[in-house]
């Protein structure tokens, strides 16, 4: 586990730049050159990263920690930083204060032991702590590693054909009939007479009259009935255009008469 | 992992096009390759890959800005399922210049304003032509030779009627009054 | 189309699969299809689909939050040569905070500021929830009612996971005097 401990000692690369000089280590002295310090402390996240690191630097066992040294290493970091008028963080010197009281209750003699085989140590709150904030700084890095979406794989979205997928209102004769209902409601039209399906029929062949005349501008009379239809669809386009020819929609000419009967759309200049 | 043959290249392929976001072209793929590798090897490859999808629910297509997967129309009625958007409706001002140009065909804009009591928009017209659902038949021979709209073979079709005769006889107050006053009628 | 064997249904689901925003769970895939089927007929064929798609450089992967399609992590290289930025990294103390809460959830910030021995940034916070990787679950009914975060669905599916209990395991540390007295489980 010490391997992992090193490597995840805060590492920048160069860890500091000082009179053209590349830190690539933290100094095993003391003395940290004015410059790099603020680069350095950048580099930790806070006292419990610095101890840890102080910790593992000087291979000490982390369950019998010489508080003497470490404490001394420690507050000499700080007011080095202190110093140098770096912006310190409060939990720093909170740290520090920790350290000194925990040092000198050290040095007071042993209470009696607390329970059976278990003797009350100073440091083993701040041992708790350096290990846990120490298992999840490893835990980070190894939840750094597992793949992450968007960095080490991408999900997939296949485009939606786009003619399919636009979706177009639905009508149904319902709406249609709903709709006149709301027109007629408004109107409030009086009623004269009544017009029914055949009269619906009469207008829908009215449509289909201009339509082929407008595909072939001219037409023989005869040639606009659907011969193969029964006789009411002949009387109902029969009517259609009258109806047409009424509206001054479609023109019926004969140059004589018995002479063939021709209709066309009714053309102002004519 | 080094690209050696033809089955490792559409491998790279398939997966960069199934995971981008726009189509590529050919010379974008061919930037995902370490390896310099001739156009027409990833032509191949691609087109073995189009062949590859050819039966299933997602098809490779070459479009104007390049390849890219996209879904078959016929999955689309799933993957609706899936998303049950509520189907656009068209608005009260369509539907009713709908029902007048289907029961009182052919009509002028000016006697659907008439018959409606309000202006018809344009867009409003525009929405059905493009729907396929109504069309200008004729001109009317008045000033202005306005255009005759009536309704389309396709709007029988979508409304799966076989004739116009087929569309729901209106009830028996609308029976009475529809056709009253007409304005056509009514000169 | 109508479905009636195993291999329409795999096609189905492919297509729908492919093209889906979001992983989909096997009640949503179920709706996809006209005819009642089985769970595990689904389950089936959603397991052929994902041996199929084995050896490609897309996988068929079940996450936390459903079913999804996504790149193998060896075919990135690929894709970054197309798309040369890279996301942002996480900071050491975005990591720690979300290993804190990954790990010791639901935890304050108060939990977070105690392990770390530093105060926890705000915007540190906030970019995990912008990431929608933690979310306030509940309230601690102490003074000042602080919020209590636990990671969501999406952080896990983001990491390929199905469950809080596929996580890295945590590192062995000293146990007997870490988990002495630990603050959360200290109540």
């Amino acid at each position: 586990m010490s391997e992992a401990v090193q490597q995840e000692l805060p590492v920048i690369t160069p860890l500091a730049r000082v009179l053209g000089q590349d830190w690539n280590e933290l100094p095993t002295d003391l003395y940290i050159p004015p410059d790099a310090l603020e680069v350095i402390l950048d580099a930790f996240e806070g006292p419990l990263d610095l101890l840890l690191w102080l910790i593992r630097r000087n291979n000490i066992n982390v369950l019998d920690i010489p508080m003497a040294d470490l404490t001394r290493q420690y507050v000499e970091y700080v007011e080095l930083m202190h110093k140098r008028s770096l912006e310190l963080a409060a939990e720093y010197l909170v740290m520090a204060a920790m350290l000194i009281e925990i040092k000198s209750r050290m040095l007071l003699p042993r209470p009696e032991k607390l329970e059976e085989g278990e003797e009350h140590d100073p440091r083993a709150e701040l041992v708790r702590r350096l290990l846990e904030y120490e298992q999840m700084k490893l835990a980070a890095r190894n939840l750094d590693a597992v793949p992450l979406l968007g960095r080490d794989f991408q999900t997939i979205t296949v485009l939606l054909d786009q003619l399919a997928v636009k979706r177009l209102p639905q009508v149904s004769t319902d709406d249609l009939m709903a709709a006149w209902g709301d027109i007629l409601k408004r109107a409030k039209m009086n009623t004269h007479h009544k017009i029914g399906r055949q009269e619906l029929s009469v207008r829908e062949h009215m449509s289909r009259v201009l339509k082929a005349l407008q595909e072939r501008g001219r037409a023989l009379f005869t040639e606009l009935f659907p011969v193969e239809a029964g006789r009411p669809e002949l009387v109902v386009t029969f009517l259609a255009l009258l109806e047409l020819t009424r509206e001054r929609l479609i023109d019926l000419t004969q140059t004589e008469p018995f002479a063939p009967i021709h209709a066309s759309l009714t053309h102002v200049d004519q | 992992m080094s690209i050696n043959n033809l089955e490792d290249v559409k491998k790279v392929l398939e997966a960069v096009l199934l995971s981008a976001t726009v189509p590529l072209k050919l010379g974008e793929l061919k930037r995902v390759f370490e390896e310099e590798l001739h156009s027409d090897f990833l032509r191949i490859a691609l087109e073995e890959l189009r062949q590859e999808w050819q039966h299933r629910g997602v098809e490779l297509s070459l479009v104007a800005e390049g390849w890219r997967f996209q879904t078959r129309p016929e999955f689309q009625v799933y993957l609706d399922r899936l998303n049950p958007e509520k189907p656009p409706k068209y608005s009260r001002a369509v539907l009713e210049t709908l029902s007048i140009i289907a029961y009182r065909q052919p009509v002028t804009r000016g006697d659907i304003e008439e018959i409606r009591g309000v202006t018809v928009n344009s867009q409003i017209i525009k929405t059905l032509e493009d729907r396929g659902w109504i069309e200008v038949v004729a001109h009317k021979e008045v000033p202005g030779r306005p255009a005759l709209f009536a309704t389309t073979k396709q709007f029988l079709s979508d409304l799966n009627l076989r004739a116009l005769s087929e569309l729901p006889a209106l009830p028996e107050m609308a029976k009475e009054t529809l056709f009253a006053d007409f304005p056509v009628e009514s000169e």
